[in-house]
């Protein structure tokens, strides 16, 4: 790791960083100057969201209202428990545990800095993680390991049984930094009671490991707001789920990246409840005053991402599809799962509810939600069985009206890459055309982002879609 | 007093030195023929020429290198780590710390005052951190390996470069030379990333110490520069000798060990 | 010994064969969480499966992306040429995320390659936890595999049967244990190479065969003389799947050094801890294969596994380490790296090697590795405050 | 109508004049590094074979790596579309064009109307491409020309397993040492790079017809092992050379758009 690298303290530099790019909406014309000079190689993504609208800034101000959370949990009092997207941080929020997310602090990373997090990946490396694990937990691992982050106190991970490179990735920052550890494990099947009573037992050790670590028994009544504010949540991501599916959208490409996001950091927050209550808002009236979702002002081309999107600098890769007029319908990451939305009338017996009304149903509907959280729902099983990756991605390209699906991931995902190939030759048998991008989804070192675009380009032109 | 050698054939070049009470008499290089066999007589024929020795005047010789186990004259063969540790030390007796690069492989090591190696890692990953990958990125840019690693300091914002793959970042670099990208950023950005191979497996055994790079890409300048900006550490030249010989040196010196314990032929 | 050999070089050998050829099924499994004990109860032969033999990837490939560990690959390339045609059986585990999509490769290769799929393809879900509900889960799973092995086999798996089953391969386990022993004495009189050809054979030979042929060969090993430690250093393998005698053979080939021990998943690692020949057999089989815990993907168990590790580099009076990795397996290689970081600070020298698995070795690369780690080990002598070695 | 079509790839530059379907001249010529002036060369020599100026050509179609750098072309496309556009021009029974370049290999599929269907690239690693075969006929200091040749004479069946261009040039290096024959090492060398091609193309599912086509097509070592590969026989492209197929599909494409501009 370059030395002067070093000399910052990371969540302080994003927080900052993000903080900058908020606050340039309010400013004067001159701070505003200022700022890009401040923040330069942030420009182009700042602007990104910026120009998003209300939507764009309040995710802006939310972001680094998340490092700041991290920088002041101690000072509060409050414990830091590194995470990974897929379990959901509502339960820390209910237990007043800090969650540091390392998928999502890493893709921030990569977008925020011109030197994506190559510094910190290649420093996990040398610490001894191999460089052929997943790139997601390494660019922020890498500074917690380095000391660069505000110290963690506890691990929780929740992908055991369903990937293990990010499984091991937790596995191994616990046993460098000599933490306390606890791994939720999901079985290969989902839906059946006998998983279901699993997700349960697993999620009530998991409560108690945090309660031990944290110090503070779980109250109820606190869960019971969290779940409640939840529930909001998902009926607003469902509101901006069905305004994906009108053609053309009027929701822009990178909205959907601020559900996703939005739901990883601050999941039965009420900041996150804001977020989307803004993001419906403008979206509806865009809806209203026919304004459509891509720059482009035509819609060409509709897309399912069925995997996750592609984050590097300057947010190229939504840029792109507004510009071409291809429609972003969503990622895995971009769904929740809930019954009664649309897409899991397909997919029976893979969707959770929400019940609030007694302790016990609480603990059980945000088990059951944990276990439906992305990849670790979809991908857990052989991908050709019930519920599973196929048949959720079919389902989402139907109802979202797709023209083609493309996948984007990261090599150190060796889960998908495992499956990927059959998978991809279903789905065409399915006649959808399929794209697989030969990237790393946050180190463009693997592949340029020139060299992925000219692929994009190819296969749309090839395959006869634009 | 007798006579050693060293003879250290390599993937790319094959190196031979004659000592005589600790110093070099006599050194040549050459490029690697196809057959190891081939390249160590042809090295080692060319050292006894400038000294104007035979092979019997040597009363011990130790091969290493990649070929090591071809070559027919040699006493003994040593693996080009423990080589290139004994090499370091005597070109730079304050060394505690080696970085080896040659054109297959790169090793980095920690020795101690005798120039034994202790813990020591090596690239298996691929072969972008190898000396191989600077000579094809040269040849894609049309420019010799000297020049090569003189473009690091005239680049003002090196590229970046896939440093996991020699042939594709080849695809990346050609990209870059159609449009238009300076050729003093291509090369910058090649250096780099071959740097920052070598910086993971550097950090991999904690150096500490003074620091001495051997081996043929010692040479490329731009890729020490910025490998001392990624390690934060100074990385020390070696006056004595060319530091690609270090791993012949090495040989020859523990040739001299030998003899000295007697266990001449 | 050559019973050994073949049985551990050749993926279909003469015992295997001869078992399929008298009429009774075969069936394969991936991974050390496999109870062999429960086919073995139900007159099956269970075979680990392996991925020797192959000069190719053009099927592996085909399925598996790119980034995949090669054992799987090798599994499925040997699948798709036909390698296994002897099999009535396959249990795929999900040990690793390439391992498990081992189902649906292999399953989708069976729709392009006719018959390579056999009729009996069974996905057995091993949790990665061993406390409470995972143990419970894990039992479960057992109940399930004994149902369908008794549906499709039209067999009877009998406590009684699994019992004799036990007590079958505890023996085997007893002599493991002996050959450790002497493994572990200052005069080894075994080379590791032929010590791991017998424990890589008994992967898949018939048990009853295998104990036979162990304990004639032990019997002839405690009456030799001769030392294959005499000066030279002692070895320990640890990481990734193995079931590669070269990768012994080039360890040993300089002659400066013997293998006294190895944690792998092919080796004597269960050694020690036998099953218990009384009570609830499932109970048993499970508190032993899932409790084992040896193994990575059980995950935030390292300092137990460290410990172990520590344990049997004292017993075995290793000098130093060789901690290997197949390329893509991110479990071995961050683990490795937390062994070296823990174990050279205690003064034991370690390598650590990424590489491919078996037959795409590169031979080259590695022989210069190990050479030189050995030289290293010869100038260091004893580790200084190392760990004093127990005196057997 | 004359039109034409200009691929510059990573290794080699070419160029097709056709007139109403029928080729006027070909032309190869070694990339340079820059892609302006190949393009200018090859076509050059092409027009000059042909007896034609730049001016009699109506329409020129780029493709190939350099294809965004060619000054003269009034449109671009890309290769995989030329590549199967001139193969199933020449062949229309063709439903898979695996096309091994310099710097990629592909495997395309096509329709019964020689539309693409499904296509792929190989995997991240170079050495399923006539790269490799360039740098071992380096290292073996042969001719490339040559290699299917040599190979021919293979009496000792050899395996080269690393799946790295660099690496396996060491492999190959050692092979030599142990005093391996040139000739099982070429076929050995042949073998992998077919077999890595094979798994590209199973894994969109193979198709009879199969074609080869770029320059790797005319190393008979490479066809005759893919073949065997993909357990199918391919089928030769008459009396075209493989290399300039993609050529052949953008000036196809130049004919088509020629058409629409001007009915
Ligand atoms: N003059 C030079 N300037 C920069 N780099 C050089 C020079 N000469 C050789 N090299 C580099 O050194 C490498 C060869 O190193 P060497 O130690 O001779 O390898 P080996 O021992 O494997 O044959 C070449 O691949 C090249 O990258
Ligand atoms: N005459 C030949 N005989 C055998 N192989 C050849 C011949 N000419 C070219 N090749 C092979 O073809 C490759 C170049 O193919 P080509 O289609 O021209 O590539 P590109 O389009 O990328 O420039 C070379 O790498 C080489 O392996
Ligand atoms: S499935 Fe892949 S991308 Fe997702 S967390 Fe795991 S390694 Fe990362
Ligand atoms: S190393 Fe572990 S997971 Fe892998 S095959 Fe062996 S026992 Fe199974
Ligand atoms: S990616 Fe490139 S350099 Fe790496 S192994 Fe493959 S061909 Fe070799």
């Amino acid at each position: 790791m370059r030395p002067e690298i070093r000399e910052y303290n990371y969540d302080w530099m994003m927080a900052g960083t993000l903080n900058a790019a908020g606050a340039l909406a309010n400013g004067t014309k001159k701070e505003t100057e200022m700022t890009w000079r401040y923040i330069p190689y942030f420009s182009g993504v700042a602007r990104a969201f910026i120009n998003a609208g209300p939507p764009g800034i309040a995710f802006l101000e939310l972001g680094a209202r998340y490092y700041q959370n991290i920088l002041n949990a101690h000072r509060d009092g409050k414990k830091i428990a590194a995470t990974t997207f897929c379990n959901t941080p509502s339960i820390l929020y209910a237990m007043g545990v800090v969650p540091a997310t390392f998928e999502v602090l890493t893709a921030i990373g990569a977008l925020v800095w011109k030197r994506g997090m190559f510094d910190y990946m290649d420093y996990c490396c040398e610490t001894g993680m191999p460089e052929t694990s997943c790139s997601s937990q390494r660019g922020a691992l890498g500074a917690v390991l380095a000391g660069l982050s505000e110290k963690i106190d506890f691990i929780v991970c929740d992908t055991p049984g369903v990937c293990d490179t990010n499984a091991n990735a937790f596995a191994f920052a616990s046993a460098y930094m000599d933490k306390p550890f606890y791994q939720l494990n999901y079985p290969s099947v989902l839906g059946d009671e006998r998983s279901q009573k699993y997700h349960i037992d697993d999620y009530k050790e998991m409560i108690r490991f945090i309660e031990e670590q944290s110090g503070k028994k779980l109250d109820y009544d606190q869960l019971g707001t969290v779940l409640a504010e939840v529930d909001k949540q998902d009926a607003l991501t469902a509101d901006m789920e069905d305004m994906l599916m009108l053609t053309p959208t009027p929701v822009p490409p990178i909205y959907t990246i601020m559900i996703y996001a939005g739901r990883f950091c601050f999941s039965g927050h009420p900041e996150y409840t804001r977020l989307l209550e803004i993001m419906v808002d403008t979206t509806r009236k865009r809806a209203a005053a026919g304004v459509p979702g891509l720059s482009a002002g035509e819609e060409k081309l509709r897309v399912v991402m069925c995997y996750i999107d592609h984050y590097t600098v300057d947010m190229n890769f939504y840029h792109y599809f507004e510009e071409r007029g291809i429609a972003h319908t969503g990622s895995i990451l971009t769904r929740n799962f809930r019954d009664g939305n649309k897409y899991v009338a397909d997919l029976p017996g893979t969707s959770y509810s929400i019940d609030t009304s007694s302790p016990d149903a609480m603990l059980d509907s945000i088990a059951q939600m944990n276990a439906r959280m992305p990849m670790v729902r979809s991908i857990r099983g052989p991908y050709d069985k019930q519920g599973m990756w196929l048949e959720e991605t079919l389902a989402c390209a139907k109802l979202y009206q797709a023209d083609c699906i493309i996948y984007n991931g990261t090599p150190g995902c060796r889960n998908t890459w495992g499956m990927l190939k059959p998978f991809a030759r279903d789905l065409e048998k399915h006649g959808y055309p399929v794209h697989i991008m030969n990237d790393d989804g946050f180190d463009d070192r693997v592949e340029s982002w020139d060299a992925t675009r000219e692929r994009l380009d190819e296969f749309f032109n090839v395959r006869g879609l634009l | 007093m007798p006579f050693v050698a060293g003879c250290d054939v390599g993937s790319l070049t094959s190196k031979a030195v004659i000592m005589k009470n600790g110093k070099i008499v006599a050194d040549a290089i050459i490029k690697s023929r196809a057959r190891p066999g081939d390249s160590a007589e042809e090295v080692m024929g060319e050292v006894l020429g400038r000294a104007n020795l035979t092979q019997k005047d040597m009363v011990y010789c130790i091969g290493t290198g990649y070929g090591r186990d071809k070559i027919s004259f040699v006493d003994e063969s040593v693996s080009e780590i423990s080589c290139h540790g004994k090499g370091a030390r005597w070109l730079l007796p304050s060394v505690e710390t080696v970085i080896d690069i040659g054109g297959q492989d790169c090793k980095t090591m920690k020795i101690d005052a005798d120039g034994n190696v202790g813990r020591f890692a090596a690239n298996d990953k691929c072969a972008s951190g190898t000396g191989r990958f600077l000579e094809v990125m040269a040849r894609v840019l049309h420019v010799g390996m000297d020049e090569l690693g003189k473009l690091t300091a005239r680049s003002r914002s090196p590229i970046t470069l896939a440093s996991t793959c020699t042939v594709w970042a080849q695809a990346d670099v050609i990209k870059y030379i159609n449009s238009g990208v300076p050729i003093e950023d291509i090369g910058a950005g090649i250096n780099t990333a071959m740097a920052a191979r070598v910086a993971i497996l550097v950090n991999a055994v904690k150096p500490s110490g003074d620091i001495l790079m051997t081996g043929g890409v010692a040479k490329n300048i731009g890729v020490v520069s910025t490998l001392e900006k990624l390690l934060g550490m100074k990385i020390k030249k070696a006056r004595k000798a060319d530091p690609q010989m270090a791993g012949a040196i090495g040989a020859a010196l523990l040739a001299a060990h030998k003899a000295d314990t007697g266990e001449r032929r | 010994m050559d019973v050994f050999y073949e049985a551990a070089t050749r993926v279909d050998c003469r015992p295997i064969m001869e078992w399929k050829n008298s009429g009774r099924p075969v069936v394969g499994y991936t991974c050390s969480y496999t109870p062999a004990e429960i086919f073995y109860a139900a007159g099956i032969l269970p075979v680990r499966l392996r991925g020797i033999e192959t000069d190719g990837m053009e099927v592996g490939d085909t399925y598996f992306g790119p980034f995949i560990c090669s054992f799987p690959k090798c599994i499925l390339q040997l699948a798709g040429k036909g390698k296994f045609s002897f099999l009535d059986g396959a249990i795929i585990t999900p040990g690793c995320d390439g391992m498990r999509r081992l189902d649906e490769c292999w399953r989708k290769a069976g729709e392009d390659y006719e018959g390579i799929v056999p009729d009996y393809f069974y996905y057995f879900d091993v949790p990665h936890k061993s406390e409470n509900h995972g143990m419970d889960w894990y039992l479960e799973e057992l109940r399930l595999l004994v149902k369908s092995i008794e549906d499709h086999f039209h067999v009877e798996i009998t406590d009684e049967k699994l019992l004799n089953a036990i007590a079958v391969f505890n023996k085997g386990r007893r002599l493991l244990r002996e050959l450790e022993d002497l493994r572990s004495k200052d005069d080894v009189v075994v080379s590791g190479t032929d010590a791991f050809a017998a424990a890589v054979a008994g992967t898949v030979m018939p048990r009853e065969e295998y104990t036979r042929y162990l304990e004639g060969w032990l019997s002839d090993l405690k009456e030799r003389k001769a030392s294959f430690s005499d000066g030279k250093k002692r070895i320990m393998v640890v990481g990734s799947v193995s079931d590669e005698i070269d990768l012994f053979e080039l360890i040993e080939a300089r002659k400066t050094a013997v293998v006294v021990a190895e944690n792998l998943c092919f080796g004597i690692r269960y050694e020690g801890n036998e099953i218990p020949e009384t009570g609830d057999p499932m109970a048993s089989l499970a508190a032993h294969y899932l409790g084992g815990s040896v193994c990575p993907r059980m995950f935030g168990k390292y300092k137990e596994r460290l410990q172990m590790l520590k344990e049997r580099i004292l017993r075995s009076g290793a000098d130093g380490l060789i901690m290997q990795n197949i390329r893509f397996c991110d479990l071995h290689g961050a683990e490795n790296a937390l062994f070296e970081r823990d174990l050279e600070a205690l003064g034991i020298p370690c390598l650590r090697v990424e590489r491919e698995y078996g037959p795409h070795i590169d031979a080259g690369r590695m022989r210069l590795r190990i050479g030189a780690f050995l030289e290293r080990l010869s100038v260091a002598g004893k580790p200084a405050g190392g760990v004093q070695r127990r005196t057997a | 109508m004359i039109v034409a079509g200009c691929d510059i790839g990573s290794l080699t530059a070419k160029a097709v004049i056709m007139e109403n379907l029928n080729i006027l001249s070909t032309a190869v010529a070694r990339a340079g590094t820059r892609p302006a002036d190949s393009a200018a060369n090859v076509m050059e020599k092409a027009l000059k074979r042909a007896g034609l100026r730049m001016n009699d050509i109506s329409h020129i179609v780029g493709t190939g790596y350099g294809r965004e750098q060619i000054p003269f072309v009034s449109s671009v496309a890309s290769e995989i579309s030329c590549h199967a556009k001139g193969a199933w021009h020449v062949m229309p029974s063709v439903r898979m064009v695996i096309d091994i370049g310099g710097q990629d290999a592909k495997a395309t599929r096509l329709d019964a109307d020689g539309n693409v269907a499904r296509y792929i690239y190989n995997d991240k690693c170079a050495s399923g491409t006539g790269r490799f075969l360039e740098v071992m006929a380096e290292a073996l200091e042969i001719p490339l020309e040559e290699m299917g040749g040599v190979g021919a004479r293979s009496t000792e069946k050899l395996s080269i397993s690393n799946q790295c261009v660099i690496f396996a040039e060491t492999e190959v290096v050692s092979l030599v040492n142990e005093g391996k024959e040139t000739a099982d090492i070429i076929n050995a060398l042949h073998h992998a790079l077919a077999k890595r091609v094979s798994a590209l193309a199973r894994s969109i599912e193979v198709e009879q017809d199969v074609v080869m086509t770029g320059g790797v097509a005319k190393n008979s070592g490479v066809f005759g092992a893919l073949s065997q590969a993909l357990g199918i026989g391919m089928k030769a492209l008459n009396g075209v050379d493989p290399q300039i197929v993609g050529a052949m599909g953008a000036a196809l494409f130049a004919a088509e758009n020629a058409g629409k501009e001007n009915p």
